[in-house]
């Protein structure tokens, strides 16, 4: 799996009671903590804290696509650009993208294809920024939910909010969301990425080693969680409105300044209702 | 890669042929192309293979050398895959730095092996934390027309099943590599409603999704990628992952026996 | 990094409120926005800070292993600073290789330290002429609103304050970072006939010249950096160290006990 | 001359009755094969072994140049891209060019400039693809004489097929088609391509110590083999066109499927006979 | 400071009478030579002699700026690249821009665009080439300085030619352009460039200790210096000018071959003086 | 490079000089400009020449530095040549990696040079297997009027002839670098069908090919190289080579007292 830094032979990932070495349960999903709109240049914005990760995401556009020949008459595109900073792992990474980050990056732009209404705006882009600020396995379901909540928080029309865990095995048990010394020493690991409402399975992946009952039974854990992840977005939104709310009615009206933003994409207001059932 | 243009009327083809059941190539759903090997092609490699997946042409070589182990693996040989999409292959390649395309697929077919521990790397030890064998496998797309995931892979396992360690470089005997499992990548893709393994150009040019599902000999699930922008719903997965089973035990034996 | 269409009507407002005083802030001339410190922000660097400088939000990580020595000082540990303009903190900031501005930042940012001696390397020796503590100090933009070179500064500042150098990986005892100064940069920006301290993204962008001005704690002057395509007379210049020093032994109490 | 991995000072690489150490007399070729269309995504190909030699050779075009400003309004640009594959030499060779393939991509472009009917295509590019699978000395001759074959197979008109072979040094003797130890150990090497039938020699290149005396010799040689691999050229094609031919008798019509390639070059009918007098 | 490559602690870079290690008193210049009009392809060029330092610069423009998406539409832009030459330093520098070049190109790009009338020639670019020869401590100023006179060369309209010059601290004096061995052993080093005739400051630059008091001093050491060499800068514009008129007398008129050279940007007769009352 | 566009007027104003036997600068056609050589131009370097061939400038640079042999060649010292084309030199040449002009300056004549032993590097031996010295060869473009080949090649050459070995470095007495050989490359281009020696940039530009033949004192051949788009007959190449003998006698000389 992950890199291993030192191999404590004897480890044992989970004990005789099922609890393992964080206290967690096999079914327990690692504290996370949602915040929207945390940025002030970005259209839209989140920050997550899952478990001992924190990563931020930040949505741009719909905006013109360039170089200019990407661009798609048709749709937008939709890009995310998952990167880890250099201080955010044990071992300082040389900044850019690596081979990793670069399959990470292509995962999650398709895990939103379908979901952002592409057709929309023709000839932008949709720009996602995952940055990894402190990485304990499992940054990319983390990145991906927070990006769903900050392309939420941009405005960006979609048919839903994409929610993703990761299961894997540890010590011989299907266990829901590994962190790093599990995902290190553990037997597989299967992150994926769901439309809750709808059961799709947007993102699927899968290392190590698993019968195919082991897989349908950290599916089952996945899913289940994800519910309970959708619910932590949702409420990062309705405080992130509700916020916004009370800014319009308490503050004075901002000074006739002239703006550089570009003005809000023109986007039919009967779309919104899909992503904010909120 | 640039974009590619597909015509409407050739989507609508696949489609109204996926309806009713049939493929533009005259394939039933879950029937992989034919698949050949030529083991054993390059001479200048210590183990190689040519991979013909119907129209997919894949070279894959394997090269090893003495090197330097992982810190945290001071016993282990290194496995280190690449590929490249060189613009011999296809209209849509170009040459260049590795692109995201290129690079999901060595990442996918190195796990794939790597996951499978088909190699012992452990039997490629030479002095401890000190010397190790170190297996380059560089996969070669040589005409594409669809469905690299399972060529390369094919053809990397293929590779390594012939591949000579040469020991006699450090003044011992030269032996087989040590594989110990044969794990078999199979892909299908979601056209429509429908699900086809082994998908054509022009089968997965115009596909919602992929999902790729390496199995070993026992039937067990060592990787998956999901690609592309659709989705699979848990049912389809499931199907996907019985059809990776079933066709895998077939070109298994291909491959052993290539 | 594209360029930036500022309307002209921006410009004047800009330029016509700094003519009679006033900045569209709300702030007076030599007057830096807030600044908080949250230091140890990352656990897994050996020091951190994420440092908010009005809305410029800046994380900086410092990581410390064990490196070699440059021939030329073979008893001082060794300081590298990077930064990246992530795209994440601006629409001008594009992904890639360092824009100058990057560079220029970084190295400004490490002159502000290095010409300090604000970390006493010869405590950073190992084994002289093989080993050393090597502390490499990454500037991670993710919210820019204007005057990067303070906010990194003050960044890289609060995170070598709280770095431990992990000497239990050489089996001994961890340390803090031996920090010997606390040299506080101060960017002065001219608009018009008027200079304004700790410029904003707006008045960053219609500023004819900026002067970034180091003092140390008995503000003598440890580094200057003159940019942007207008220029300075002596007495601007004379003013602008005034400024940072004033200004300096504020922001360095903030960032002492932050 | 090349890389040269173990020296072995007395090593003999042409015996007193004038026989290398591959059995060869100073005057002849390595064993040569030439198989034309092997691939079908390219528009034209050719395979050749060349003793130990496996080169692999594409041509997609006329096709758009791109980048745009690389167009030239008044003629099509020849470009090859030499490539070896990382394991086609003893040592694994970095992927990507280096400076060597550079070079020899430059001169196999330029090589090609002058047969080509460049004005025929302006704003187009003529794209040769050169793979070395396996490389024992020679290669960029084998590239080129592969190359050949596979524009005549794409169709691309041509004044002729340009062939190419070179001549060297070994032992004190001039000798022809050096292999891989002959070139680590031998005195020079000279590399040439030549239109075999106007004597225009289009590629020259020569390293290593000659006389002018030898260097004629070294050239005779060349040129005397140049004739027979015309021949294998030709006949490749005319193998090719066999083929294709009884395909098109014994193959049911194509379906009617929208093809999604772009329509053939607009090529005058009387320039084929230029390049298919086989 | 430098690089530093071998460090005599007890040396002594100026002594008790105020001699430094060259023979020079705190407030004296390297023995500096400047010659215009050194190059036969650029528009204008001049080369430099600063102590050991040989620096060229040469300058094209105005000319089209590319890429085009770069173009400004309301004026010229005006990019220096400065550049070392492999060999120009004890250590072997490997080609192409490392981070200092970068930085010292960015900082003298910015110094000359206040001073280029650039609102004449939009859309084009001014491109300053500085190319270090030899170094040995000062290469910006000596770069900078050639740069100005290159630029006049070349024809283009400026307010007036820009001097740099820089002053530091060495053995706890305030000294004028420290050379290597002073900049690396030396306590503070301050770069600077100015419009001379209107006290001007385009490049400020400082690292090492200075109290305020030093700096001023050191200013005051610079500026002095400045008014020499700007009388340098104009001597060589003057000897170049008037060779130029010799050679337009002494030589035949130039053969009627047409000239591939753009015609000479359309520049107002009237700004000329503005360079030129040399 | 960008494009260069050449006005036809051009072209047939020299192509009518040509018929008529003469050239635009009124040289004959196997007469080379004259070149004039200045050793020792630069002090940091071990070695090094400025060149002028005609108003082409070069400046070659030579650095002798301590490092590992190559596997192969374990008793011998290290040549490596490289060339830039910098944006001073020519309207035409563009900052950036090297491009394949650059690329073939550089082998062309590190051929040249390699190819005859000029340089005795078995005399450049160390430490057999550990250290030897290396050559750097840095060709530096500044002002190009045509025929770079030849220039860069006089100045390799000449910087080669007056270079010291730094062996003070480790302990020994400066040496000169060991010649042994004089290679002298010439360059004869195709205009019509004239064919000049030592193009101007303006025949340069205009010619179907050229072919640059480097001989040694005894007039042996040492290395070849065609370029361009045109083409030779066996009888042109021949006459080429019998003028770089002719011509290299006296440039030689030229060198050798440079």
């Amino acid at each position: 799996m992950g890199d291993v830094e030192h191999i404590p032979k004897e480890l044992k990932l989970i004990d005789e009671s099922g609890v393992r070495l964080d206290g967690r349960r096999y079914d327990e999903l690692r504290p996370i903590r949602i915040e929207a709109g945390v940025l002030k240049k970005a259209d839209g914005s989140a920050y997550i804290e899952w478990g001992n990760n924190k990563v931020l995401a930040a949505v741009y556009g719909p905006r013109e696509a360039h170089p200019r020949h990407l661009q798609d008459p048709a749709k937008a595109l939709v890009q995310c650009r998952y990167n880890m900073a250099p201080f955010s792992v044990t071992e300082r990474k040389r900044p850019g993208p690596d081979r990793r980050s670069v399959e990470i990056s292509k995962v999650i732009s398709e895990a939103f294809a379908s979901v952002v209404f592409v057709e929309q705006f023709p000839r932008t882009s949709v720009d996602i920024f995952i940055e990894v600020l402190q990485a304990d396995a499992g940054t990319r379901c983390a990145g991906l939910t927070a990006a769903s909540v900050a392309l939420a928080d941009a405005g960006i029309p979609m048919r839903d909010l994409v929610t993703s865990c990761a299961s894997g095995k540890i010590g011989g048990v299907v266990a829901l969301d590994l962190n790093k010394d599990e995902d290190n020493f553990g037997e597989a690991d299967c992150p994926m990425a769901i439309v809750p409402r709808t059961g799709e399975i947007v993102l699927l992946q899968m290392d190590g080693h698993l019968t195919v009952d082991e897989f349908e039974r950290a599916m089952d854990l996945s899913i289940v969680a994800t519910k309970g992840i959708y619910e932590l977005q949702r409420d990062a939104l309705r405080r992130r409105y509700s916020a916004m709310a009370e800014q319009a009615m308490e503050a004075p009206p901002p000074p006739p300044i002239p703006s550089e933003l570009p003005p809000p994409p023109d986007m039919p207001e009967d779309e919104l209702p899909e992503v904010d059932d909120l | 890669m640039t974009a590619v243009v597909i015509s409407e009327l050739m989507r609508e083809h696949i489609n109204r042929l996926a309806a009713s059941g049939k493929r533009s190539d005259g394939r039933v759903f879950d029937e992989p192309r034919s698949l050949t090997v030529h083991k054993n092609y390059i001479k200048t490699a210590e183990g190689s293979a040519r991979v013909q997946l119907g129209n997919t042409d894949v070279l894959v070589g394997v090269k090893i050398d003495v090197g330097e182990p992982y810190a945290d693996t001071p016993n282990q040989g290194v496995l280190t895959t690449s590929a490249e999409l060189i613009p011999m292959a296809s209209p849509n390649f170009e040459s260049g730095p590795p692109s995201p395309t290129a690079i999901e697929l060595a990442r996918v077919v190195d796990r794939g092996i790597r996951e499978t521990k088909t190699v012992n790397t452990e039997k490629l030890c030479i002095t401890p934390k000190e010397k190790v064998w170190i297996m380059f496998i560089d996969i070669h797309a040589l005409d594409y027309d669809g469905n690299l995931f399972d060529a390369a892979s094919y053809g990397a396992l293929s590779a390594l099943s012939c591949a000579i360690v040469p020991a006699s470089k450090i003044g011992k005997a030269d032996y087989p590599l040590p594989l110990e499992h044969w794990p078999i990548s199979v892909t299908s893709a979601k056209i429509g409603s429908s699900i086809v393994v082994d998908p054509n150009l022009d089968e997965e040019r115009i596909a919602d999704a992929r999902l790729t599902v390496t199995t070993d000999e026992n039937g067990d699930v060592r990787a998956m990628q999901k690609g592309l922008k659709g989705s699979f719903n848990l049912e389809e997965v499931r199907g996907a992952i019985r059809t990776s089973q079933r066709v895998g035990r077939t070109l298994r034996e291909v491959i052993q026996q290539g």
